[in-house]
């Protein structure tokens, strides 16, 4: 326990978690900083490219094995099942109504891919070896949980029917598509390409990703101060609990896959993560009736600094200490 | 200068609608609108900014569609099915054009 | 389709200003309105854009607000406090709505 | 409050041409305009968006300009000659302004 | 002729040819990834200005020698005079009317910076040497080609005029004044300059040409998707068949001056490319009727492609082959 | 005196300075080269970022000392004092209203952050070292000046009351909490912290600061070109003649202190140099009357390439001489 503490303090003093506290506070004092929305999406794109690349040189470096099939599985199975178990621990601890519980249900069943990043960095920083494929977990896991929460809000009453279109709008998104394309890119040129431009994607990664956290605290930050009175304790309850239960079902899955100490920590993390780009932009079409300041608050004010903050460190200690790794 | 008589309608309509709501236009025969960028904006729902914003998802639009009178009604039927169940505004203005022949 | 009389006004006013434009629209119950980016302009006080402008401080946006005809009085004196002592503009159109409720 | 008749006068015209349009203005004496970015827009010459173009020449921007009535034809003569031979479109609207002086 | 495919399939399979066709396959899909306009703008700015740079850094090492005036001569040469070939093979392959077609002539007179940027990424790679100062080649053809559209233009019945303004328009846009800026700039501060911000310009390169490409690449597949019905098969031919064209011109010119085998590679980039930034914003003011689908498809859609994929390995190919280099 | 010369032209062949001539050079002959307003943004966040984290790293390696307490007051002091200072000279020189004198006034009693970061590339460039919370003394030099000047501008007449609410803007405003934010986060993590980030903060550094220059000379450039007419000789004799009172009163203070040269020197800077962000936005605000023209080309378009170009290696020049350094 007091590994994790100490886990969790030196994780506390590093740059990437400080930035984002930086903008999180500057957005609660009212301070006019921001961050441009074509740098935030610059910024994006990079970390994207970035780590898919990353992960695609892993795979051409050590080879795919059994493990990789096994591991999209239980992504795609856990992207399906948990807005189910969000949906029951909604309903459990919040007054909130049929529509409004399934959307953020189908929040905590997608990714967070910056949660996901994070972790990876904190991962390297440790020097705890991952697999390369867990991008592309990350990537199929960020659309099943959609139609999961649109069947759970269709329980309600309401007509449901997933518009002709929607569905490649989600699939084809820009984050999943610029994932997976360069992952493959990275396993098609593996080590090679990685040289050929590590001195852009992987010398600067930190750096980036601090500027990227502060734009991210500075938007949690915010929509906290718009959505005050918005969300009870009981929402904010389940923001915290969530993620917990969520690493919990990633662990288990994990473990029977028999992922190494790193992939382990990353596929709790993805479980633990919840999305707050595809799986919102999704529901405004979809269930323009749920209300975004609910999901987004949730999501980004509430679980993502959680897990930035505690939970990757923890569930990178929990997947060190059960591997004995 | 001759001009002539027409009608300048006014959306302002979630991002993620777009699409939809071009292609509804389209269909109804409705080819001629520009679309303009939004920074921020206040209603029922509440205050919203650009700055506030993860990802464009959730930002707004105005589409403006300057239209011959007779074709009103079509435009507003078009819109008004995508915009029902969605936050947005529709405003509707008398207008005066030049090139009558492009509308 | 049913329209419903309104009146739309346009602010073009200084970024510095709009917090306070804003707040003071919110506190004469003004709650409806939408903010556009501006690129450039010109008026008495000569061109600008904002290519020649080292933050956007020195910009402006127009600030968009849909009203019921009869608090239009209230909106313009709120805006007008605001405005006074600053460049800008206010222009009001005749409009019609969909969904007069929302107003 | 107080208000003044004016015409509002909106031009969507092809970002390379601004310059132009504004010269020729400036040349007809109407000092008093507003530039606003456009994101995309159909007609005639088919769909564009900003997001389809290499750079920001194939891009469009909308002018509005708010005017006496009684300058309103100055200002159609002069932005015609522009907007002549190029795609875009002009839209004028009654209006009315506070600060009379200004226009 | 075996070593060329190898090169090409070598060139395929580099992170900059790959993030292009990520690109392209993402808009052909309808995917809605998108690099925003100031990002796109900014990278372009990047480019721009590190490729001038270590041109007059180069410059400023090696000395310039009469091959200089005589490149620069010839890129000019080539500006005035290519788009007369061109116009001659679109009303020979096409049906296009005289201002169509003498707007998509200025364009294959003029150059494309990317191709050429990732034509000395090619050489780099290669470990093949150039003349510094072909980046100033690049800038002096940049314009000329649009006089002779003009001129082309005029004579099927349009007056032709070119209003004042233009001229300067054209001599001092932004890619120009920058290119030629920063090459002057590297060529006073010299390999000094160059190391205080090398691991600016040199280290991250290939990097942002990369995240450059991928927006090429969405650009490129967008317009063809828009202008689908537009192009006929002729025009397409003509696309396809002009860069090998003006690349042999290029070769012979660069044959008789006596360019480096890396020189010449460039010099035939050059002749083979086709400009899609400032040749159509001048034709959008000069001859507005020509119609933009036409220029902007061929030019970025076909001839860019083109160019990156098959043509670049081909004419370093035949610069290394024919100068024994 | 030749010395300073000799670093002048040395300082005037460095990449950053040429490249804001390039801008200016642009501008002036009204290319249409510019720099995306989000993309410049996005490089001043870098900038403040970087010069923030690296003094918070140096004052977590050196430790503080009793004189950055004494640094900060003496900061605090020339930025509420040298508006008068301005003021009287600009009632002496030019024909100014109390209004538009005391706004300019204002301007020139806080900083520009740009030129305070010029001014550690300089003292780097020459291995000067300087005391790092010398970022802390330009963050609390941004606003103190507005007071005076507004106070200034009561005396004639205006009523002067600042809204409730503009403190706070000016306080919290995104500059000054990025600047002060990063230093405390430099300070926390410390050089193992700067390890992790240096090579997007430390490496790339001067080269991104030559693009945001490029880009400051465009705008000042443009602004010059605007304002033709507007200022007096008398007004340029003031922009030119302020910077040295205020680096001579810098000069004392800074000497009284007992500084390291280099730390003389970004004092010196500091008072030399004129705000164009901070100090403009809260003038537009709470003295709209003033005309921005006046103080924005005065700040921007002379007095910013004085200290750049002539100012910043006087500055550095006198304090090694003083100091014997
Ligand atoms: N009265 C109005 N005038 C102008 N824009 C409005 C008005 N009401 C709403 N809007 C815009 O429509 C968005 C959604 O409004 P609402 O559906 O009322 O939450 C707001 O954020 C504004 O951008
Ligand atoms: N007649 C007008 N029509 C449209 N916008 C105007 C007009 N006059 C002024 N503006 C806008 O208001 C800003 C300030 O104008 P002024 O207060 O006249 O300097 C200008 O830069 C324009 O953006
Ligand atoms: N009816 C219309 N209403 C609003 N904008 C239009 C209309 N027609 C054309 N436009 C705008 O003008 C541009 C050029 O139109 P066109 O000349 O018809 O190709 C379009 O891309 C739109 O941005
Ligand atoms: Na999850
Ligand atoms: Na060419
Ligand atoms: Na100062």
């Amino acid at each position: 326990m007091s590994g994790i503490l100490g886990l969790a303090a030196d994780n506390l003093l590093s740059p990437i978690i400080l930035s984002f506290v930086l903008g999180l506070s500057a957005a609660l004092a009212r301070s006019d900083l921001s961050v441009p929305e074509a740098i935030a999406k610059g910024l994006s794109i990079y970390l994207l490219f970035a780590i898919g690349f990353k992960g695609g040189v892993s795979v051409a470096d050590h080879g795919i094995d059994l493990r990789l099939g096994l591991s999209l599985s239980a992504g795609l199975l856990m992207s399906f099942t948990l807005p189910f178990v969000a949906y029951a621990l909604l309903r459990a601890l919040t007054g909130l109504g049929t529509t409004d519980a399934a959307a953020v249900a189908g929040h905590y069943g997608s990714i967070s891919i910056v949660t996901f990043v994070a972790a990876t960095s904190v991962l390297a920083s440790q020097s705890i070896a991952a697999e390369g494929y867990m991008v592309a977990v990350a990537a199929v896991m960020e659309a099943p949980a959609i139609l999961s929460a649109l069947w759970l809000a269709s329980r309600g009453g309401r007509t449901g029917g997933v518009e002709s279109g929607l569905w490649r709008e989600i699939l084809l998104n820009g984050s999943i598509v610029l994932l997976v394309g360069s992952f493959l890119i990275g396993w098609a040129t593996g080590p090679e390409g990685l040289e050929e431009i590590s001195s852009f994607i992987v010398a600067p990664f930190k750096g980036v990703l601090c500027l990227f956290l502060l734009d991210m605290g500075l938007v949690a930050g915010r929509g906290l101060r718009g959505s005050r009175g918005v969300l009870g304790g009981g929402a904010v309850t389940f923001a915290i609990i969530m993620p917990p239960v969520g690493a919990l079902i990633g662990l288990v899955l994990g473990l029977a896959i028999g992922l190494s100490p790193g992939g382990l920590a990353l596929l709790m993390t993805l479980a633990a993560s919840a999305s707050y780009i595809a799986v919102p932009a999704a529901m405004r079409v979809a269930l323009p009736e749920a209300n975004p300041s609910i999901y987004l608050t949730l999501s980004l004010g509430v679980t993502f600094p959680f897990n930035l903050v505690l939970g990757i460190p923890l569930y990178v200690a929990i997947a060190t200490a059960v591997t004995g790794g | 200068m001759q001009t002539h008589k027409a009608k300048r309608v006014e959306i302002i309509i979630e991002a993620p609608m777009e699409r939809r709501l071009r292609d509804t236009l389209s269909k109804a025969g409705v080819t001629g609108f520009t679309v303009l960028p939004v920074l921020g904006g206040s209603g029922r729902s509440g205050y919203w900014s650009r700055e506030g914003q993860v990802s464009r998802a959730a930002g707004m639009v105005a589409l403006v569609c300057i239209i011959r009178p007779e074709r009103l009604d079509t435009l507003l039927q078009a819109a008004f099915s995508v915009v029902e169940r969605h936050i947005g505004v529709v405003c509707i203005t008398d207008c005066e054009v030049l090139r009558a022949e492009r509308f």
